[in-house]
């Protein structure tokens, strides 16, 4: 099977993870515009990434992991993109018929 | 592949069998059963990825459609409680790690320590956001039943801000379901521990449990900036 | 070959039916065979319960009065049509019961890899079937089978949770399913089984798993959803407080548009084995065939939006929806072109499951070219919501998906049962099918362009000379389903012993006895060919 | 008995609708022709002849698979392009066309004219005029559908959906209800009459109506107590609505809207909602639940006839204003809630 980690990678990822949930918590408080919720969600997804390649050791593990884990993903950005298609073109429409 | 059987292998069976008495009857060996239990459960993960996609996905089209009311709304959230149990989750997800390498260099003790230590922060998190929930239905934030619903404070958001609450009631209600069947599986894992089921070549239980746990986590990561850090900087309530 | 052959009057070989008896020994059992057979008795039972509805529907529809019922009962009946059928036939019927027969075996494996899991999955689907049917008896449910927000929510005075409840429970019974199809194709294949050797059934299992896995979660929350909303009377989906009823439609659609791959792409699998067991002779193109699986799989995912053209979705998305509803068409044509193309220069034998190729074949086209015509944006906002919609979906459903199962079912009998079944029957049974099935639907084409609406209890006077063809139709196809339903259970004690490969197939399933034994093999098959190798079988022959 | 086997074309659109159905269909027929010729050929010309034949292999053809591929493909693409170019050339109504109110209720249509007349289940509309429907739900969804028109639109509840027509044939047509919508659905028909225009106008003058539908619009608006805080020519506690309709509106989160039929029906439901800047919260009350669909669109037909610049109130004249009409957009300063 795999090559175990040692504690002391499982014990710097925590350390990270958990300054970065205090970074997102404090970068919230500053007004970004538009950009605090980028910044919370690039935060989030480097928290996910590291949960995923290291807690979860998909680093070391099979490509066919790397896929599966990686097809959740680009599934949930088809529901959303293919959401938004529609959302974000309505408002082109002629006709205001959004409410 | 008509003729494909000519050459047949001759199956060792009784021997595999002899190696560890886990291995079920169908597999050919325990790599293939470790193998095939690994994926399967990270085909699950998929399951659950859509499932809460399908809410992430409704979440962020009410989201652009009404960002105002969703940004009043969370600021009825406590971030503070987010950020709590964020941090608890995370401990949990480290001592998880931890206990599934423990379960893989076969150190029994150590195993049932941060199981138990698992368990423990879990508990917490549903604590936490128990005391959080009871706030919510004090302050008149719960939607969902037809009560318990005030917001004379932004009447201008008060129908559209239903919506996120109800989005937040029904994420973290499903996530916290996900922790209860967590600490169900980890309970199972700890009485097999205790009974001293696993073995560094037999530990696949663990392993499975523990992507579970962390796939949980990885949920709240999102929840807590989507749900409780929303427009912090304006003043809307 | 003559190490596994049998002789076929010899005593009965241990097989997965003679090892043990009792109800327990088949409730508590975790061979993926008698899980299958579970199955099919329970597929068949909701088959027979939604052709019920159908058979009341049809005749409620001779007269356009509507004077049989009243509207309430009409409505019900044709949601629990819907939903029976959908929910608890389709979806579960070739890969839960032809699938979880016959993948393992065709892989050369000894049971799916998660047995328990498999045995679970029965029991949800049977725990989900329960709440539909107890919908249906506490008083049924008149929203239709789409759930529409916000009459679903809102307005419907029906068992509507108790019927959401039982989909959202059985679609964690096809999602087992599928999980364990995608496991056991990645890790339990026999040595030398390559993907390039695995059968064709088995990569349109393998791709109809992706779908459930990806999908059906997203159904699944999605009536959550509409029943929390109705059962606490908060709104996600109520224009009241803000909400987007389209939204409901979207999520409904990216799954039950992916579903109705789900339910044809197992069936094109078993075309695929029909069409090359028959014309004995390997399938033309194979990679494309193979690759047209995971194609429609992945691109129907793109195109759910085509259900929406006239609700107010942005008409740029409606654009773009129809534009990917075209391609995914390439991939159905694909295999259409590569069966036939498969057929050139075969040996082609006219036995009843090729009966049922040559028919799915022929509907399955009809289906597919009227799908054009709802993808085809002018087009549909005439068409949609009407008979034609309801003409197109039956094609492919009832003329694909229901004829591949009958043929897979006739041609995988033997080995099922170890019986050979009446072929005289069979073939009349699967002429009624198809002249029945024909005189049903193809009017409702008629129906539709004239403008009938679906879902009607009762319609304008001109329309009824089309709608008694129909019934008629639907008369003559009914009773083409009662025949093999007899003759299948008939031929269990008094058909003749089928040996172990009556139709000189290839493919593992074929190299062990009939019925297998509870593990499959004897041994573990190694696999030198790829699949079809019919013209390496010269010397070979079976009595 | 009658057996009628194709529908009457009975609008602008209809027959552009028609000639794509047929292309579709002759490609259908030779597509399904082509295959099962060669399914019977093939069948019967390569039977089985001896039991213990075996044919000789065939792997396959890269050309052939291309070309299966890609030249269906390209034949699809006209069939998108032209359907495309139907949809489209439909989506939106020519700016003359005239307006015509429906609102679909459990199970009935209730039409409403600019006229003020009023009918159940019935729609007149005079031949070759551009004809834009407003369509509004009370409950659920609906489908607004003329099988002779070729035309189809949900109707959504919560929103405005528009379609439009222009009929050609005089005579009387099926309107139907497309989108199930509970118990008495498939009764939720009624009939469409295309008269002449001369025919039109004498149906407008003979029926008895009290007053356009602006006219009915303006008594609710009395009625209701809105001219209180709206008045018509000085700034009251609510904006003024005279030139609102067409303009854009500054609104208190800096942002700025079209005050379209939307945004008048959402400031009447919900007027905290999309707030004019200058005004306060609590001030109008939601009047969602205590008007039906039907007297909102005489509300908006109200608001949209003070559109033109210097308009009297709709009792004075004459004739229903036009909608649609921009007319200067108000000082943002002075502009305010309705």
């Amino acid at each position: 099977m795999h090559s175990i980690p040692s504690v002391r990678t499982y014990v710097i990822i925590w350390a990270t993870l958990t300054v970065m949930t205090f970074v997102t918590y404090y970068v919230a408080q500053i007004e970004l515009g538009a950009w605090n919720i980028v910044v919370a969600l690039l935060i989030a997804f480097f928290k996910m990434m590291l949960v995923i390649l290291f807690f979860m050791n998909v680093k070391a593990d099979s490509p066919l992991t790397k896929l599966f884990a990686g097809a959740g993903f680009f599934w949930l950005i088809l529901l959303l993109g293919q959401f938004f298609i529609d959302y974000l073109t309505r408002t082109w429409m002629p006709e205001g018929t959004m409410w | 592949m008509a003729d494909t059987h000519s050459t047949v292998a001759e199956h060792s069976e009784p021997d595999h069998t002899a190696h560890s008495p886990h291995l079920r009857h169908h597999f050919d060996d325990m790599a293939q059963q470790f193998d095939s239990a690994t994926l399967g459960m990270w085909v699950f993960l998929l399951t659950e990825i859509m499932f809460f996609g399908g809410m992430f996905g409704a979440y962020t089209v009410y989201r652009a459609m009404y960002p105002e009311a969703f940004a009043s709304s969370s600021q009825y959230m406590n971030p503070l409680y987010g950020a709590m149990n964020t941090a608890v989750l995370i401990v949990s997800s480290l001592t998880m790690a931890l206990a599934v390498r423990a379960a893989r260099l076969g150190e029994q003790k150590v195993l049932q320590l941060f199981l138990i230590l698992t368990m423990i922060f879990g508990l917490a998190f549903l604590v936490i956001k128990g005391f959080e929930y009871h706030e919510h239905w004090v302050d008149n934030k719960v939607p969902l039943f037809g009560g318990h619903w005030d917001y004379s404070e932004a009447p201008q958001f008060a129908r559209q801000a239903q919506i996120l609450f109800c989005f937040y009631f029904f994420m973290t209600g499903f996530h916290a379901l996900h922790m209860v069947v967590g600490l169900g599986l980890m309970t199972t894992i700890f009485m097999m521990a205790r009974r001293g089921t696993f073995s560094p070549s037999y530990f696949t239980p663990v392993e499975v449990s523990g992507l579970y746990w962390h796939f949980v986590d990885i949920v709240w990561i999102f929840l807590f900036p989507l749900l409780y850090l929303i427009g912090r900087t304006k003043k809307l309530i | 070959m003559s190490t596994v052959l049998q002789d076929p009057l010899a005593v009965e070989t241990p097989n997965y039916l003679n090892q043990e008896y009792g109800w327990k020994s088949w409730l508590f059992t975790k061979d993926h065979k008698r899980i299958a057979v579970l199955y099919i008795i329970s597929i068949t039972a909701m088959f027979f319960i939604g052709g019920i509805f159908a058979s009341l529907i049809r005749v409620e529809l001779l007269t356009p009065q509507g004077d049989l019922v009243n509207s309430d009962t009409y409505n019900k009946f044709f949601t629990m049509h819907g939903i029976v059928m959908v929910f608890f036939f389709l979806i579960p019927s070739i890969p839960a019961t032809l699938g979880n027969f016959f993948v393992p075996m065709m892989i050369g494996a000894k049971d799916l890899a998660f047995p328990r899991i498999n045995l679970l999955s029965w029991y949800i689907y049977i725990a989900g079937a329960a709440f539909a049917l107890a919908a249906i008896v506490l008083g049924g449910v008149d929203t239709g089978w789409t759930f529409y927000t916000p009459f679903s929510s809102t307005y419907s005075n029906t068992f509507v949770i108790t019927a959401a409840v039982g989909v959202f429970i059985a679609g964690f019974s096809s999602i087992l399913t599928g999980l364990n199809f995608i496991v056991t194709v990645h890790k339990m294949r026999a040595p030398g089984m390559t993907w390039g050797r695995l059968p064709l059934f088995v990569w349109a299992n393998y791709a109809t798993s992706l779908i459930q896995v990806l999908g059906t979660p997203v159904v699944a929350i999605t009536l959550a959803l509409v029943g929390l909303e109705r059962a606490f009377h908060i709104g996600i989906f109520d224009p009241a407080i803000g909400g987007d009823p389209i939204l409901f439609q979207h999520m409904f659609w990216f799954y039950s548009h992916p579903a109705v791959y789900i339910m044809i792409l197992p069936g094109m699998g078993v075309i695929s084995e029909l069409v090359t067991c028959f014309s004995r002779k390997g399938i033309f193109g194979y990679p494309f065939v193979a690759g047209s699986s995971l194609g429609i799989a992945i691109i129907g995912f793109l195109v759910w939006g085509h259900h929406m053209f006239v609700t107010g979705m942005s008409m740029y998305a409606s654009l773009y929806f129809s534009l990917l509803s075209f391609l995914v068409a390439v991939p159905s044509a694909i295999k259409v072109f590569n069966w036939t193309a498969t057929m050139f220069r075969g040996s082609i034998s006219f036995d009843t499951p090729m009966l049922y190729a040559f028919g799915f074949i022929g509907l399955f086209t009809i289906g597919g070219l009227t799908g054009l015509f709802l993808a085809t944006l002018g087009v549909d906002v005439h068409v949609t919501d009407t008979y034609f919609v309801v003409a197109h979906f039956h094609y492919v459903m009832v003329g694909g998906m229901v004829l591949a199962y009958l043929g897979g079912m006739h041609y995988w009998w033997p080995k099922i049962s170890g019986r050979l079944y009446p072929e005289g029957w069979a073939k009349f049974a699967c002429l009624l099918v198809f002249a029945g099935f024909n005189l049903t639907f193809f009017p409702q084409f008629i129906l539709g362009y004239l403008g009938q609406p679906r879902r009607y209890h009762a319609y304008a006077p001109e329309f009824q000379v089309l709608n008694v063809m129909s019934t008629a139709g639907a008369s003559i196809l009914g009773l083409g389903y009662v025949i093999p339903l007899i003759y299948f259970l008939w031929s269990m004690k008094y058909g003749p012993k089928a040996g172990d490969n009556p139709w000189r197939a290839t493919g593992l399933e074929w190299q062990t006895t009939s019925p297998p034994p509870t593990y499959n093999f004897e041994t573990t098959p190694i696999v030198t060919e790829e699949a079809y190798s019919y013209h390496t079988q010269k010397e070979t022959h079976v009595g | 008995m009658q057996l009628p086997l194709f529908p009457e074309a009975a609008s602008a659109v209809a027959s552009s609708v028609d000639y794509l159905y047929f292309y579709l269909t002759a490609v259908s027929v030779v597509m399904t022709a082509l295959i099962f010729a060669a399914v019977f050929f093939f069948a019967i010309k390569y039977r089985r002849k001896s039991e213990n034949e075996i044919p000789p292999p065939i792997h396959g053809s890269l050309k052939l698979e291309i070309a299966w591929s890609v030249l269906p493909f390209l034949v699809m693409l006209t069939f998108f392009w032209w359907g495309a170019q139907i949809f489209f050339a439909n989506a939106s109504p020519p700016p003359d066309a005239m307006d015509i109110y429906a609102v679909g209720k459990q199970w009935m249509w209730k039409i409403q004219y600019p006229e003020g007349q009023r009918e159940i289940n019935e729609l007149h509309v005079p031949i070759n005029r551009p004809i834009k429907i407003t369509l509004a739900s009370e409950d659920v969804i609906h489908s607004f559908f003329i099988p002779a028109f070729r035309v189809k639109h949900d109707v959504v509840p919560g929103r405005y959906d528009i379609m439009w027509f222009t009929a050609t044939k005089p005579g009387r047509y099926h309107l139907f209800c497309a989108e199930y919508c509970g118990t008495e659905h498939s009764g939720m028909v009624g009939w469409v009459t295309v008269m002449t225009e001369n025919d039109y106008e004498n149906w407008l003058a003979g029926s008895g109506v009290e007053g356009t539908m602006a006219q009915q619009g303006e008594r609710l608006f009395g009625q209701l107590g809105c001219a209180t805080c709206h008045q018509l020519d000085q700034q009251g506690r609510g904006p003024i609505l005279r030139g609102l309709y067409g303009s854009r509106v500054q609104l208190q989160s800096g942002q700025t809207v079209l005050a379209d039929d939307a945004y008048i029906r959402e400031s009447i439901l919900n007027p905290n909602a999309r707030l004019v800047a200058g005004f306060r919260t609590d001030v109008m009350p939601t009047f969602q639940g205590q008007i039906t669909e039907e007297q909102l669109l005489q509300l908006i037909v109200y608001v949209k006839s003070l559109a033109i610049q210097g308009a009297r109130p709709v009792s004075e004249q004459t004739s229903a204003a036009p909608g649609g009409a921009a007319a200067t957009p108000e000082n943002p300063n002075t502009g305010g809630k309705k």
